[in-house]
């Protein structure tokens, strides 16, 4: 059953060093405000894996919490690239990290996967990409009825999930709303998982928007639960508030430069509260 | 009656033509999601848009910056999770058309979106495939669109990161299961479709005021031009009203935020 | 994209002799009246597919449209058996028929495959059970990555599927709710779908119920809708009709004999008008 | 002060006895829903029961006739597509229980829901494995009801469409991923337990008023008795009241449709 905990005591819980970290959300609910009480805490070592990094690992790898990212597409959506991604591969800066790159299909196939307990993902893809030669975790089979060659990856199966959802009820069901992403599939992946929510209501079911097929996560299956209003700027939470478009451009500038970087991040995140 | 018009707005207006109505079209981010925004916009109104965030049937009314923007959820028929959208959408064969960018691109099509330089020592590491390699299998077919220069138009790609035909040409032939690949290729100087026997990207039409040389000199490699080179048609001012709008509409969504 | 057509049209277009349908709809939403107009225009041959073959499949099976059937659960739910279903197994009435029978996981994950596009669905599935000895389209694969067994099944890929759904948009959207079993997968393995409704609204993104992540299978997926109110009787329609499940049991005494099933099928299907 | 119950009550107070509050039931229809919804609506309110309908956490206030009545949706914590139940819910270890009833049990606790007699010319035809299999294999531990006869009690299922420890005892002994199996076995005699050593199942307790010569009597192979055999407490005034009224409104609802 969820455990309703500030979102720093969750992190301290259940992010260890070393630990492989998935925190998702597809450009819609990132979960920027536990990514930065990641960072506050000073966790070092993760492996993180997560479709599209986007600022939120940006600023992780920036900031030196990394040792290996798994992903899929590795920019800043509409804007450019992640120039502290960037600089951790090309230069080594604040150190090295180890990439492992997939195509989203094979990502979101291997979230699912591992949400349904299974050890690999088969999907028709990578056909004709070099992905294979630079991704020993790509590997083919062939079906046993048809013959035809399929890829397979291995599933993920994370440490730690971290989502960021609209709403959880007392009884720590959460509903997310809008691009769901792999939000749920990451969740139900994971040994453990922690959900930012923007608020807590009494009862999901009882809620005038409840619909019969939400896409809501039962309580028995998430380990934490933290209040982070506006956790997800600056991405966006469906019918709570719009994504912050201009922070994202203005990223850019400061991403590319290491002192403005260390200066965001000493600024935004380690001398800020958090919601502890 | 000329109009006056940017060789960018070319590119668009081209670029959206080739999409027919009723097509249903996976929609890369940029220049792609622009021109499929001004087909449905203009000549194709029952254009079917997807976007891999997994908005199903969407029909934006400012341009997202992202993929995920909050707009394409809230004029969608519906949205499903991102791995419904590869596995039922893309992979179970509802797609049309693939309509990708590229940062590098070579004569067989090939696009590179992986890095310039060698993979473990990058000279310029780019964001990664996202869905493009599947999306070039599993649609129908594909069109790309990017600006024309020698920078991205290479004879070879330094990684092949999605399928076009391959290294030698013939990457697709006999592979069950596979969509055309690129059909077409829309430029700011040109329109380009593979030879139907070496699949080689050839030019078939240039643009207003486009001269085979400049072509040639924004190619890397020894292009080659279709023996009935076309004129592309001008942008009608209807199709330029339509697109400044858009475009504008959209800067002020961004920058309101 | 999708036509409107009556569903006799619907059905006598789409559904040939010989033809591999699955009507699907789990307990919810199960296509009778598609089934019952089926019957009434004599098809023969067929290869029926469906997890639970229900009260809908002993009727086609016992009117001698089947050749085969494809299932996991052969029972009339809560009371009992299938006696159209075991009569011809049992006795070959009212003609032999082939039976190929999976676990509903496999058949679960044999629709969702189909519906992927994939050859074959793989599951951590029949590990000890005997079915596999008896059905050759049950097979095992080893892990790329871990060396596990894994069970593996072809896909379903129906030349046609059937479905009943609540609603319909002008534009040949469909609204599935509240049991979606594996409805939309069916739709989305086959050549061809026909969807009928309960009714036809302007547009299902303008209801007041609308939702945005609800179960809406779009136009262009879909072959032909045809409306047919209470078509889903004496299944039910969540939000139009419940089940009857009086009917259900009392279906155990029809159908327990050939004769009063007969009698039941002349006048109940042939001699009834349908919806044409 | 002794009460007045059936035996079939006996068996049903016993089995929902078995349930914990606050684990996750994967609920098989017929007497383990009857047993499930008993406990939830007495000693477990927050047992989590889930049907292979897709209906999450569901919370009838009578019980479904199918495993798909309305009733099971309209209560449910929300309903995902059955291909969703079956891979992320059973398959992805969420489940502590699955409540399974069966046809024929033998002594090793497999279950035959297929045919009696032999595959290719059935004597009788039964429904088939349904959810069973995977149930019983990817649950963390089974727990099965049943009434006790000498015809579902016999010595080797005629076809094993589920797994309980295999025609030798050993059927998941170093199989990866597997649940422990069938932890109890709760009829209206008796409850059975496997054998820690040779999984063979072994009365542990009798319920008031049984004889182990009744039990022998019921059951197609020689049933041993566990050394310190125990005697199932009676049900409670309020189990009984709560079961019938349950029973009632649930005879109320089927009949008016």
């Amino acid at each position: 059953m969820a455990e309703f905990l500030s979102l720093h005591d969750a992190v301290a819980r259940f992010v260890e060093d070393g630990a492989t970290v998935a925190m998702e959300g597809f450009t819609h609910l990132i979960p920027f405000a536990a990514g930065h009480e990641v960072i506050r805490q000073g966790k070092r070592d993760l492996t993180l894996i997560r479709m599209t990094p986007d600022l939120i690992y940006d600023q992780l790898i920036g900031a030196g919490c990394a040792r290996k990212v798994i992903f899929s597409w590795g920019g800043n959506p509409g804007v450019g690239s992640l120039h502290r991604l960037r600089d951790a591969v090309e230069q080594g800066w604040p150190r090295q990290i180890e990439i492992l790159e997939h195509s989203h299909a094979a990502m979101a196939c291997a979230f699912e996967a591992g949400a349904a307990g299974l050890p690999l993902a088969v999907l028709r893809g990578y056909v004709g990409s070099e992905l294979p030669s630079v991704n020993d975790q790509i590997r083919f089979i062939d079906c046993p009825f048809t013959g035809e060659r399929l890829a397979a990856v291995p599933s993920v199966r994370p440490d730690v999930t971290i989502v960021h959802a609209q709403k959880a009820d007392r009884a720590g069901n959460v509903l997310v709303e809008g691009i769901v992403g792999v939000q749920k599939e990451a969740v139900l992946a994971a040994a453990k998982s922690i959900v930012t929510v923007e608020e807590v209501v009494d009862d999901l079911t009882a809620e005038p928007d409840y619909h019969p097929n939400a896409c809501i996560i039962p309580g028995w299956a998430i380990a934490a639960i933290a209040v982070a209003e506006k956790g997800a700027l600056p991405s966006y939470a469906h019918g709570y508030y719009p994504r912050d478009n201009r922070f994202y451009k203005e990223w850019d500038a400061i991403a590319r430069d290491r002192d403005a970087f260390t200066q965001w991040i000493d600024e935004n995140v380690m001398n800020a509260g958090g919601n502890a | 009656m000329s109009l006056d018009y940017s060789s960018a707005e070319m590119m668009t207006v081209t670029a959206a033509r080739a999409l027919e109505n009723g097509m249903t079209c996976f929609v890369g981010i940029g220049l792609p999601s622009e021109a499929a925004n001004l087909a449905r916009l203009t000549h194709a109104p029952d254009v079917v848009l997807i976007y891999e965030s997994g908005t199903l049937q969407t029909r934006p009314q400012v341009l997202p910056l992202s993929i995920g923007d909050g707009e394409l959820a809230e004029s969608a028929l519906t949205t499903v999770a991102v791995q419904e959208m590869f596995r039922y959408w893309l992979q179970g064969g509802h797609i049309d058309v693939g309509f990708l960018g590229t940062a590098q691109i070579d004569r067989y099509a090939n696009l590179n979106t992986t890095l310039i330089g060698d993979y473990r020592e990058p000279k310029v590491r780019l964001p990664g495939g996202g869905g493009a390699p599947e999306i070039a299998t599993n649609a129908g077919e594909v069109f790309i669109t990017l600006k024309h220069s020698r920078r991205a138009f290479v004879k070879d790609v330094d990684f092949v990161t999605t399928l076009g035909f391959g290294r030698d040409g013939k990457g697709r032939d006999g592979v069950p299961n596979i969509g055309k690949g690129p059909t077409r290729v829309i430029t700011d100087l040109c329109v380009m479709k593979p030879d139907p026997e070496t699949r080689e990207l050839v030019v078939v039409s240039l643009h207003p005021g486009v001269s085979r040389e400049d072509v040639s000199d924004a190619t890397g490699w020894e292009i080659r031009f279709a023996d009935e080179l076309e004129h592309t048609p001008e942008p009608s001012a209807r199709e330029l009203e339509i697109l400044r709008e858009l475009k504008e509409r959209t800067a002020r969504a961004h920058s309101g935020q």
